[in-house]
Order: C-alpha cells, then structure tokens, then sequence
C-alpha cells in the first residue's frame, strides 16, 4: 500500500466525520429536514398533485425541473457515447475475458492502425444509411461469450414477462413505488438480456433504426412539450392544473412514459455502441 | 432488532467495499460491486425508502453491472498488481 | 443509533466513502478507480436517504397501510436523480476506458503514464 | 413588478437543451446540417437570454418560480447580475460554432457531427441553466449536465490520448460534483430547504457551526477542482489542449467560470447568512490565487506546444478573478467579475486564431510555426491582439481587470498582492512573446507553414471578430460594469475582511 | 479656461486611422505614401489650429468614454501637452519623409509605416491625455507599437534587443501602474490637473511610494541612469526608428510624463515641501555627466548618440525637478530643442550608413567632402548640444542656469559646464574626422544624374530639422515659436491653486 493515498482519504475523513457528527440527528421527526418543506409535502401532496406516491409527486411536480434536467443527463450520456471516435481496431487479443498474464503492447509499437473492422468513414448525406447497413451486417452473435441454448430459451421466454413487469411498474408509478426510470432500466436490462443472449442484431430491430434519433430523445421532448401545456394552461413553465386531476394524471403519464422509452432506448444504445 | 439489522448491514456494507477494492481479479470486483449494491438496497429498502431501493436494485446493480461486465469483457479481466 | 457520541449510520456512510476514494486515487487500474466512484457515489446517498429516514417511517407513499411518521420524500428525489446521473458518468467513463485499452492495450494508470 | 421578458426565463434554458434533443433527429439526413442546427438554437437562446438582460436593467433581479410552487416548494429560477453572464455565454457560443463548422472537417467524420453538437448545446444549456438556478440541488444538475458533456467533447477529438485525458478529466470532475452533492445534501439536512435564498435566511437562524463549515470547505474545494485553481489543476492542460480548439476555447473561456459563478453563489448564501467568518478563507483564496498566477505562468513558459501553453495560462487567470474575490474589496470583486467575461473573450480568440493555424498549417508546436505570420496575417494578428490582452496590457480587455484588481488591492491595503497582481501578469509575457516571435519574426521552417493559406470566412470572421472586441472592450472598459457593479455592491456589505 | 473641443481626441485618431488604411491598403506603395502624408498634414494642421487659443490661455478638452465611474478616457490639450504634441506631429513628417527614402526597396514596409503611424498616435495620445489613466494606456500602446520597429531586421541581434527593451519597458510600466492605481486610491481622482492631485493627508510614506513609482515608471523610458539600458541596445532598429526613439516618441514620453507627475500628480508646492525632487535632480545630474562620460567612449556612432540622448534626457528631468519657473522653462524648451538636434544627427548618420555603408567613428575620416550638406547639417547640431549662442541648446541652458540659481542649486551650473565640455568632447572629434582628416579610401562617388550627395527624400529633411535648429535658437521670443508656448505651459505649473492654466 502506498502512504500518500492514505493520508490523502484521512485528510478527507477527517472533516467529513467531523461534518456529518455535528448534523442533527437523523431520525428525529423534529430535524429541519422533516419540518420544512417536507412538511408541506406529506400534508398537502397527495391534494396538491393528485400522485399517492409522494416521491413521484416531487419527482414529476414539485421538482419536476430537476427530472427534466435529469433525463437531458442521460441523454448527455448517449450523445457522449455516440460524440467518441469509433472504429480502432481493438488490440489483438483472445476470447474474453483474457487469460491471465496477457501482456500490454508493448512500448514504443506504432499506434494501433485506424480503421479495423468498421466500414470505411461514410460520405456526408448516407450516414443513416450506413448506419442501417451496418446494424444488418452485423453477425448474428456479437458476444465472445458462447451462450448455452438453454439460456436463450429461459431469456426469450422470460423477457415478456419482465418487460410486462416494467409496464406494470410505469403504470402503477403514482401508487406504489416504481416509476419511470425504474421501468426504464427494466426495459433496458430485457434489451441487454435478448442481445448477449440472442446476437445484438436480433436485439437492434428491436429499436428500429428510423426511430432511434426520435426516441432517445423523446424524454427531453416530453418534458419540454408537458412544460409547454402547462404554461398554456397555468402560466408557469411545467405547471400542473391544480383542480383538474385529470389533466394532472394525464401529463404525469406522459412523462413517465416518455422517460422509460426514452431512457430504455438510451441505455440499450449505450450497451449497443459499447459492444461494437 | 432494527438496531441489529442496521449494524449487520452496515457491516457487510463495508466488507463488501473493502473486498471490491481488494479483489484483483476484476470480475469478481464487479459482481461483489454488484452485491454492494444489492446490500445497500435492502438498507435503503428498511428506512423507507423503496423508491431509491427499486431504482438503485434496476440501474445500480443491474445497468451499472452489465455495462462494467461489457467492458471487462472489451478490455481485460486482471488487475495487474 | 450513537456510538462514542457519533451517529453510526453516518459514519459508515463516511467510511464507505473513504474506501471509494482510497479505491479512486491509489488503485493503478482504471475499472477500479471507476468501481470506487461507484463506491463514493453510493455513500454520498446513502448518506442523503439516511438523513431522510425518521424513527419508525414509513415510506412516503400516501395509501392505505402506511401512517405517519412518513420519511421526507426529497432526499428521496434527490438520491433517484443522483443516480440517474451515476449511472451516466459509468456509462461515459467506461466508453473512455475501452477506447484506451483500444489505443494503448493498458488501462492501468502506471502503464499509461510510462507510455510516450 | 415582472415585464414580458422574465417568461422567457425557464425557456433560455429548456431551449438549447431540447434542440440537443433533437439535433440527432435534425441531422438524420444532413449530419452537417447538426452545425447549422445548434447556431439557429444558440441565436435564439442569445436572444432570449439578451431580452432576459434588457428584463433585469429595467427592472432589476427577478425570479421565476417553475410550476407555479412558490419558491421554497418547487424550484426557483432566479435571474440577478451575475446571471447576466449568460448573454455573453450565449453569444460566445454563437461566435464559436460557425468556427466549429469547417474546423470540424479534420477532427472527425461527418456522422459523428449531430452528437457533437448535441453535446455543445448540451453544454451551453446546462451552464446558462447553471447561472440561473435558485436551488442548490438543481445547481448540482447543471453542474452534471455541464460537466459530463465536457468530458466526453474533450474525448471526441482524438482517441489515446485525448480520452485518457478526458477520463483523467472525469475523475476529478465526479469527485468535486460529489462533493458538491454531499454539501448540498448537508446543507439541506441542516436548514430543510434546498432553495438558496431560503437556505441562507434558515442558516442565519441555525447558526454557525462544524457542519456549517464543512459544507463550506466542501463546496469551495469542489468549485476550487472545477475552476482548475493550482493545487487541484491537474485535469486541465491536458484536457484543455487535446480538445478540438473550439471546444477548447468553451472549455477554457467558460466551462471554467462554472467554478467562479458556483462559488459566488455560495458566497451569496453564506454572506447572506453571516454565520462563518470568512477572512481566513478569503486570504487563502488571495494567496492561492497569486500562488495560481505565479505557476500557471511558471508551467506555461516550458511548453513547446501552443494550446498546452494557453491552457496553462487560463490557470493563471483563474488565478487573477480567484485573487480579486479573495481581496473582497468592491473594485477587486468587481474586476474578477468583469474578468470572468473578458477572459472567456480573450481565451475563446486565442484558441479559435491558434485552432485557425492548427488547422491551415498542421503544426501546433512554436518550434514549427515560426513565420506563419507571413502566410496567416489576419489569424496572427487576431493571436497577437489575444495575447496582449491576456497578459492585461493595454489597449486590450485584459487591461481592465488588471486595472480593476490591482485598484483593489491597494484599496484593501494588499499592497503586495497588487504588486505580484501586476508584474506577475508581465511574467507571463515572457511565454507571449516568444510565440509572438516565432510568429512574426522567425524564418519558417517548414513549407506548409509559409505556403499556408489564410482560413476559410466561417472561420476567420469569428477570430476577427472576437479580436476586435477584445480591443473594443479595451478602451469601452465600462461597459460590462453596468451588469456587475449593482451586484458586488449587493453583495459586498456583507462581505470584507 | 476650457472649452469643449473635439480636435484632443482627432488627432491621435487621424494617425490611429492612417495606421489602419496602411495595415488594410499598405501593399501599394502610392496608398501607403498618400494616408501617411495625409494623415501627417492633417494632424500637423490640426495641432496647429489649436495654437492661437493655446497661447491665450485656452485649454480644450474632451472626455471620450468612461472607463471607471469617474474615470474615463478624456483629452485634454493644455500648453504643455500642445507644446508636446507640436513637436512629435511635426516631425512625423519630416520622419515619414525620411523614412520613404531609407526605407525604400526594404521588406515588410506596410509592417513598418503602420507601426510608425500608431507610435506617433499614441505619442500624441500621451501630450493630450487628461488622466493619468488615459496617460498609462498610451504609454503601455507605444511600449507594444515600438516593438515590431525595434525587431524590424528580425536579426537574432534585433530580437534580444527587442527582448531587452520589452522588459525594461514593460517592468516600468507595470510600476507606473501602480503608482496610478496607488494615486487613485490616495487622491481619489487621476486628473492631471493644476496644482497637483495628492496632498501630505496620504502620507509621507505612501507619497514617497507613490513617487519612486511613478518615477521609476516613466523614468524607463526617459532613461534615468540605472534605468537606461535598454537605449543604447535598441539602436540595432532602422534609423528612422532609431530617430523616432531617440528624438519624438518614446523617450520624450518618457519625460514628459517625469514633468507631470512632478508638476501636474504632485505639485510644486507639495514637493517643496516633501523634498523628493532634489534625489531626483542629484540623479538627473549625475546621469547628465555619467552619460556624456561614457559616450566619449564609443565607436560606433549610433551607439555614442544614445548615450548623448540619455545625457540630454536629464537636462528635461533636471528641469523640471529644481521646481523654479525658469528651470521648468528650460525643461519644457528643451524637449523641441533636443528633439530636432537630435533627429538632424540620426538622420545624418543614417544617411552615412545608406549612402557609404560606414557605423563608426574611427570610419568616416573626410566624409565632409562627400557629404558637405549632411556634416553642416550635424555641426549645426552639435552645436546646438555643446551650447553655443544662436542655436536651440543655448536658450536651455541658459534658462537652465538661471533656474538653478533661483533654486540656489549653484552646484548644477558646475554640471551644466562639465555637460557642455563634454558634449564638445565627445561631438568635435567626429567633426574634426569628418573635416580635416583626409579620406582612408576614396569615397564611393555619386550615382549618375544625382546633384546632391544622396536622394532628396533623406536630405530635406536633414536640411529642414538644421535649420529649424537655428531657427529655435534666433527667435526665442517671437510670439508663437515654441518658447511661447513653453512660457504659457510654465506659467500653469506655478499658477496659485484655483487659477488654473
């Protein structure tokens, strides 16, 4: 162990400890943090925003801008994906994971060529073309990993089911504890699922490469579209009806939606570009 | 009872972070990472938060995971010591 | 719960998060450091859940079975978005961490920093 | 009391964040239309942001309380002086991308352009919504926001070495972004509040205290990182130098400034409340700010390469703005203020002119480029006006804060912080002007240098542009005064030593 | 009284826009020629128009944009500035004649003629300046606008001296600036205005920080002795530069600005009392007899001009800093009158260079009778520095020793005769050379159709700048000669407060 980081995370405890011990105690119903404006929440919520689950309610009400700039976030997070060069050959290595004590390049070897196994870089004007012409080349099974039938059964077979669960979740998010973003990762965990088992091209037409640039974004959109209603309607940007629970529910469901379609595509395009 | 819940938790919270920074063997890192997780869902699970726990349980523990196993299995698999 | 006058739960909070940073700057591997970001992010809410939580609450969803006292639903908000975001670093960081093992075949710091 | 304007407030955020959104969609056909897309999106945002400016001079700060919560429910939008940072911000943005245009050619494939400039409206979006938040958690956001799109535009330009240095980059980064998010979950364990203003009328009633200050020390640590102050640059040459030049110049003139905004805007809550006193703090920030003069400056004189240089330098500019808030004498708060604009304009000149000369010559290193001034006379000279003006000699715009700091200095009776202020900054000359030589008088020494030609108008009118105003705010010193004088004397009552 | 009056701030600009058609348009020879003559012509008139309310007492003014609440960018053309102002425009012309001629067939002119134009906007920026701010910011310009001058041969040999010249100028600028920024915040304001600004309420400690700074600052340029190494270096530049330099721009700025922190930052009656001015003139003298000393030394003619330069200097310093009307007459006199002397040698001995190829002393045995026009023309000067009656340098010294005697400074007439031995000493050899001395080789003869010894665009101005010389020193007290204005100019320095210039 070398010394210097010790001390470094000891320079760090050391007023973090002494931070976190002078906080009032946290399970005191008298803290601030229970008498501000949570307060206000759990006495006025459920009228307020029409939501059960008071998580969902400031989620999608009262922070509701929060969320907004949350689902850009991820949405940073893809286009960063997508923003990297693409196309190094990978260094030239077994099946993976590699065995024990394979060695780096060595120092000083020329720089890995570019190129590799991608098609050449695409004129300007067929980018989607060469997009979709590549998703439809690709092999059927992408993963070094060879996947036994019997998991590609219990995958198909289960993958309904768990994505019926994940709509049960967006659906049910008001209620019970569940939401958007929890269905989103379910739907996105499905996708990786069927494409480690089933080949990534199988798993891509899931996602039809028409819709992509549309859907990755529909989160931020819906958002900007509910603001937009709700500065219509109440006159302040991302403003719910407060008599009309209908309305409430409705742009709620929007954006619940909008944000497990929207982040499912964005982490399966993230697994997607990852295993290219 | 709780109290015993919380100390056995918070303890097993910790070995698992220690044994994920021990681990030299990087899968084993992450699928212990993924055990933290999981721990740590249950805690977040028993102070009322089931929220966080489901979320936590789906992206912390699942997407997170998935994405590190990809890479291990796009980069190598040993720490070098 | 106390222990020596500290609250324990927001010490082990901190412990767990020294163990991430311990991981972030003296591990040569760039996984590992990656896994102990993980690991401080992880901390960082559970302090944030933890200093939402009241003795004996419930979770703030308001339907038949749960009474008060709720716990604060911010924190929780706060934590949902928090990781959302994690989970967006790890995806980028990892995008870097092949790449760099595309370019160099290394992702160990001390490998890297030896390269010319 | 609100006039037509301050409606557009949540939209100059939500603008460029969904024209992000659907910059992918945009470009599906024309991935080069993504450029032209993200201009239309920042002129728009820069005219919101220009009415949302005219709204605050006629009528002073006002708020916009998202969802119709009032302010400590939901989340408050709150545009005072210091927001008005976002009109140069977006006007900066609109300047820089028509250079992105043609530059972009020898950084990357076309269809790798609509992510790309997903990320710079990204980017944009997140700090204009960083200026204009009135509640800590969403700062946090924006911060994310900000810095996540700033690690990945770092990676986007090369592949080894630019993503090592963008991971290098993302590390520290999340650190300070964690640090950030633990203060403010402190902040809000100990007031229940998360919006700023209520967070500083609570914190005067909590008092002061260790978990007070640790909050403190937490957010100035993490906006220390993200500022690159000296001890904790390390992420940003590299960085900075191995990004395509005009992500260079949003990430050295503004990306940066996220550090010096965050932490005016702790100083806003914590002087509101007066529950720390923070003389000490304020002469570390002196001494670290000299001390990030004197290195940035020491650093720079070793490098070979052009960027690298100028990426050293924005530490010691930081250095100059962290100097002045630290002096906490009004001229001194009001030149770091005035600076962070200026700087923005002088850095984004120099790397556009030295991106310019990258890009006609294919050298970027001073021993290559000598004489490129013959073949480029309009970029040279637009890179000799930057570099006059960051060393904070007149007639420039780096004269101003020169001016305003060093006053400050004596009239805090810092008399030698003005002094090092002042001959420090000719320390750093020593590096100009070599590169002004080599430029100018030297022979070259490769052709492609002396036969290069002079770029193409989409990018030459920016660099022109951008180097006339640094003269032009040389000498109408005065005018970012107007945005920033009412807030430091806002602010500053509360402040001294 | 003050009037409102654009013409402070035109005539910097004429010169600032000429600088910008030759930057924009400089690649034909006949533009670059017709807007620097134009632009010289109208500032010339511009200045001049100027005159007749000067001498009544007029001062004009012009704020042109506020920079600091309070502080702005202003102009202001009182009599010493006007006296400052004439003297630079006119010979801009002269200069720019000259430099057609030597410069002509040389590379990267448009840089040259460009850089030349901005040095004398900037040179008239100064004169007018009617803030110490204002005063720093084209102070600091010039500093950059001579750089590329200096550099002009791109020579390793030019960029060290270029290198050397930044540094010594940019380090005096740096403490000029905080001898501005440390006045501001003593004396709340920077106007430079009757009788001075700062008062004994500051301090007399931070006074005399206030003043080693500003005097450090401008005494840079103006080549105070431990501050003058920079000078004699930066003789590698062309001629014209070097002329420009020596007699206009640079070092004149830099005692200038000497005069009004002492006159119009401090005072008279503040530096009386302080006592400050009498180390300043103790300097000031002993870089009088220094300089001369060590010019008797060089060989190379440029090279002992500037150390004659830096000698001179200190006669405008020592002038101002005995504090009497008389020496300050002297002093402000002193800036014409060593202007066009000087600018008469320069070009002389640029002319040699051209014409024979020859640097040196010990190299021009004879030349007289290759180049009777130029040597009459540079005895006249050398005249003029060594004092004899008739010429410009005798009315200073005169007025210079009646103005030690007022002051009781008796010791300055030892110096004054020391100086004028000297400036014989080390002047009368190269005459004696040029004249009785035969010739080590033949001269090269005249080209073909030529009547005068070398191209008429170097020899006007060398005849003009003579004459002018012996024109100063016959009509000293000829209503609207510079000894006019100059008298004007003094009578504002000892003015009683409240009346004003």
């Amino acid at each position: 162990m070398r010394p210097w980081p010790l001390l470094l995370v000891l320079l760090v405890a050391l007023p973090l400890v002494a931070g976190v011990a002078t906080l009032p105690p946290h399970d005191a119903p008298d803290a601030p943090i229970h008498t501000q404006v949570g307060a206000r929440y759990l006495e006025r919520g459920v009228a307020e925003t029409g939501m059960k689950n008071l998580v969902t309610a400031v989620l999608l009400n009262y922070r509701g801008f929060d969320t907004f700039i949350e689902v850009v976030v991820i949405f940073t997070a893809l286009a960063a994906v997508l923003a990297l060069p693409k196309g190094s050959a990978p260094v030239p290595k077994g099946s993976a994971p590699v065995p024990k004590g394979s060695a780096p390049v060595p120092k000083g070897s020329a720089p890995v060529p570019k190129g590799g196994p991608q098609a050449p870089e695409p004129a300007a004007g067929s980018a989607a073309r060469a997009a979709r012409a590549r998703e439809e080349e690709r092999p059927e099974v992408a993963s070094d990993v060879p996947v036994s039938p019997v998991v590609r059964f219990v995958v198909r077979l289960l993958a309904p089911f768990i994505a019926m669960f994940a709509v049960a979740m967006l659906f049910r998010g008001h209620i019970t504890p569940g939401g958007g973003f929890q269905a989103a990762a379910v739907f996105a965990a499905v996708f990786i699922a069927l494409g480690l088992a089933l080949g990534q091209a199988r798993a891509a037409r899931l996602v039809p490469v028409d819709w992509r640039p549309w859907l990755q974004g529909v989160a931020p959109l819906a958002f900007a579209l509910v603001a937009w209603i709700g500065w219509r309607l109440t006159g302040a940007f991302l403003g719910y009806p407060s008599d009309d629970h209908t309305a409430q529910e409705a742009m709620g469901f929007v954006l619940e939606v909008a944000i497990a379609v929207g982040g499912g595509v964005i982490l399966a395009r993230v697994f997607l570009e990852m295993e290219t | 009872m709780s109290d015993l819940f919380d100390i056995v938790m918070l303890a097993l919270l910790i070995a698992t972070a220690i044994t994920v920074a021990r681990a030299r063997d990087l899968l084993a890192a992450v699928v212990i990472f993924s055990m933290y997780s999981l721990t740590m869902t249950l805690v977040w699970q028993h102070r009322g938060a089931p929220d966080v726990a489901m979320t936590e349980a789906a992206v912390g523990a699942g997407v997170t995971t998935v994405l590190f196993l990809i890479t291990i299995a796009r980069t190598t698999r040993r720490e070098k010591p | 719960m106390l222990l020596f006058g500290l609250d324990l739960d927001y010490v082990a909070v901190v412990m767990l998060f020294c163990v991430g940073l311990y991981m972030l700057v003296a591990k040569s591997n760039l996984l590992k450091k990656l896994l102990g970001l993980n690991v401080m992010e992880t901390a960082v809410f559970a302090f944030i859940v933890t200093a939402g939580m009241v003795e004996g609450g419930d979770p703030p969803i308001m339907v038949a079975g749960t009474s008060a006292p709720f716990a604060s639903p911010i924190p929780h908000a706060m934590v949902l978005t928090g990781i959302v975001v994690a989970v967006s670093v790890t995806a980028v960081a990892l995008a870097l961490i092949v790449q760099i093992h595309a370019h160099f075949g290394t992702i160990e710091i001390d490998e890297l920093k030896e390269l010319p | 009391m609100t006039g037509p304007w301050a409606e557009a407030l949540p939209w100059v955020i939500a603008l460029p964040l969904v024209g992000a959104a659907l910059t992918p969609a945009v470009a599906v056909r024309r991935p080069r239309a993504a450029g032209f897309w993200a201009w239309g999106v920042l002129l728009v945002t820069a005219v919101l942001a220009a009415g949302l400016v005219s709204e605050l001079l006629a009528r002073g700060p006002f708020s916009y309380e998202l969802g119709g919560w009032p302010a400590a429910y939901g989340i408050e939008l709150r545009f005072d002086h210091f927001s008005a940072w976002v009109l140069p911000l977006a006007l900066l943005f609109v300047v820089i991308v028509p250079f992105s245009w043609r530059y972009l050619d020898h950084v990357m494939p076309d269809e790798r352009r609509p992510p790309f400039y997903a990320l710079l409206l990204l980017n944009a979006g997140g700090m204009i919504g960083f200026c204009v938040t009135g509640d800590l958690f969403n700062l946090f956001v924006f911060t994310e926001v900000v810095s996540l799109s700033s690690y990945a535009l770092v990676a986007v330009g090369g592949r080894g070495l630019a993503a090592f240095a963008a991971l290098k980059y993302l590390f520290i980064g999340a650190v300070s972004s964690l640090l950030m998010l633990f203060a403010t979950a402190q902040l809000f364990v100990l007031t229940g509040s998360l919006n700023m203003a209520e967070v500083s009328l609570r914190l005067a009633e909590v008092g002061g205290g260790t978990a007070v200050m640790v909050a403190f020390a937490a957010y100035a640590v993490s906006f220390m990182v993200k500022a690159a102050m000296f001890p904790v640059h390390v992420w940003l040459p590299d960085a900075h130098a191995i990004a395509p030049s005009p992500v260079s110049a949003v990430l050295s003139g503004m990306v940066v400034k996220v550090g010096i905004v965050g932490m005016l805007r702790v100083y806003q809550i914590y002087y509101g409340a007066e529950v720390l006193e923070l003389g000490a703090f304020n002469l570390a920030l002196v001494w670290l700010g000299a001390v990030s003069i004197v290195m940035g400056a020491f650093f720079a004189i070793f490098q070979d390469d052009i960027k690298l240089m100028l990426a050293y330098s924005t530490i010691s500019n930081i250095g100059y703005i962290v100097l002045g808030l630290g002096l906490a004498s009004p001229y001194a708060v009001i030149g770091a203020s005035v600076h962070v604009f200026n700087h923005a304009l002088i850095k984004a000149t120099l790397f556009l002119a030295a991106g310019s000369i990258i890009h006609q010559t294919g050298f970027r290193t001073l021993s290559d480029l000598r004489g490129v001034a013959r073949a480029m006379p309009q970029t040279s000279a637009a890179m000799a006006i930057g570099a006059v003006s960051i060393v904070g000699l007149p007639p420039t715009a780096g004269f101003v804060c020169k001016w305003y700091i060093a006053l400050g200095a004596f009239e805090a009776n810092q008399a030698p912080f003005g002094f090092a202020l002042v001959f420090g900054a000719l320390f750093i000359f020593i590096y100009y002007i070599r590169m002004l030589n080599a430029f100018y008088f030297q022979k070259p020494v490769h052709a492609a240098v002396a036969q290069a030609s002079e770029t193409p108008w989409s990018m030459r009118g920016p660099v022109v542009l951008l180097a006339s105003l640094c003269l032009i705010l040389g000498v109408l010193g005065g005018i970012p005064l107007t945005f920033v004088e009412p807030a430091v004397l806002d602010l500053l009552p509360l402040w001294g030593p | 009284m003050e009037v409102v009056d654009v013409r402070p701030i035109l005539a910097p600009f004429v010169s600032f826009l000429c600088a910008g058609l030759v930057f924009g348009f400089g690649r034909s020879i006949f533009w670059r020629r017709f807007f620097t003559f134009l632009a010289a012509f109208i500032k010339v008139a511009l200045v001049l128009s100027m005159l007749p309310g000067t001498l009544q007492g007029v001062v004009y003014v012009y704020q042109f944009v506020e920079f600091t609440p309070g502080i702005g960018i202003g102009f202001r053309a009182d009599a010493y500035g006007m006296f400052f102002a004439l003297v630079s425009s006119t010979l801009w012309v002269f200069t720019t004649i000259y430099a057609i001629g030597y410069m002509r067939g040389d590379r990267d002119r448009v840089r040259f003629f460009g850089f030349f134009a901005l040095c004398v906007s900037t040179t008239v920026g100064v004169a007018f300046a009617e803030n110490l701010l204002t005063f720093f910011l084209f102070y600091e310009t010039l500093t950059l606008c001579t750089y590329p001058l200096v550099v002009h041969a791109e020579t390793p040999e030019a960029l060290r001296a270029g290198r050397i010249y930044l540094t010594y100028t940019l380090i005096g600028g740096g403490f000029a600036l905080v001898g501005a920024v440390m006045t501001l915040n003593a004396a709340g304001t920077l106007t430079l205005a009757q009788p001075g600004i700062l008062g004994l309420e500051s301090g007399v400690a931070t006074l005399a920080v206030i003043f080693l700074c500003l005097i450090i600052g401008f005494g840079v340029k103006a080549a105070i002795m431990p501050l003058h190494g920079w000078l004699p270096i930066a003789m590698v530049a062309p001629t014209p530069v070097s002329a420009l330099l020596h007699a206009v721009a640079v070092v004149k700025v830099g005692a200038f600005g000497v005069t009004r922190v002492i006159y119009n930052v401090f005072g008279v009656e503040l530096l009386q009392q302080l006592g400050f001015a009498t180390p300043l003139a103790l300097l000031a003298g002993f870089t009088i007899v220094a300089a001369s000393t060590i010019a008797l030394t060089q060989d190379h003619l440029k090279r002992r001009l500037a150390y004659s330069t830096i000698s001179q200097l200190s006669y405008i310093v020592l002038g101002a800093a005995l504090l009497t009307p008389l020496a300050a007459t002297a002093a402000v006199l002193h800036i014409a009158n060593q202007a066009f002397a000087k600018i008469t040698m320069f070009f002389v001995v640029g002319a040699i260079t051209r014409t024979t190829g020859k640097k040196y002393v010990s190299e021009i045995d004879g030349i007289a009778a290759r180049m009777p026009w130029s040597m009459a023309a540079f005895t006249i000067a050398s005249l003029s520095f060594v004092g004899v009656p008739l010429t410009a340098g005798f009315i200073t010294k005169w007025y210079l020793a009646l103005g030690a005697l007022q002051a009781d400074a008796w010791w300055f007439v030892l110096v004054l005769i020391a100086s004028s031995l000297l400036n014989a000493g080390y002047f009368f050899p190269i005459l004696h050379r040029a004249y009785f001395r035969p010739a080590k080789e033949p001269w090269p003869p005249l080209e073909p159709g030529r009547r005068f010894e070398m191209p008429k665009t170097l020899l006007i101005p060398i005849v003009i700048c003579a004459a002018y010389v012996l024109l100063l020193g016959v009509t000293a007290e000829v209503p609207g000669m510079p000894f006019s204005v100059a008298q004007v100019a003094v009578e504002g320095f000892f003015a009683p407060p409240g009346i004003g210039p």
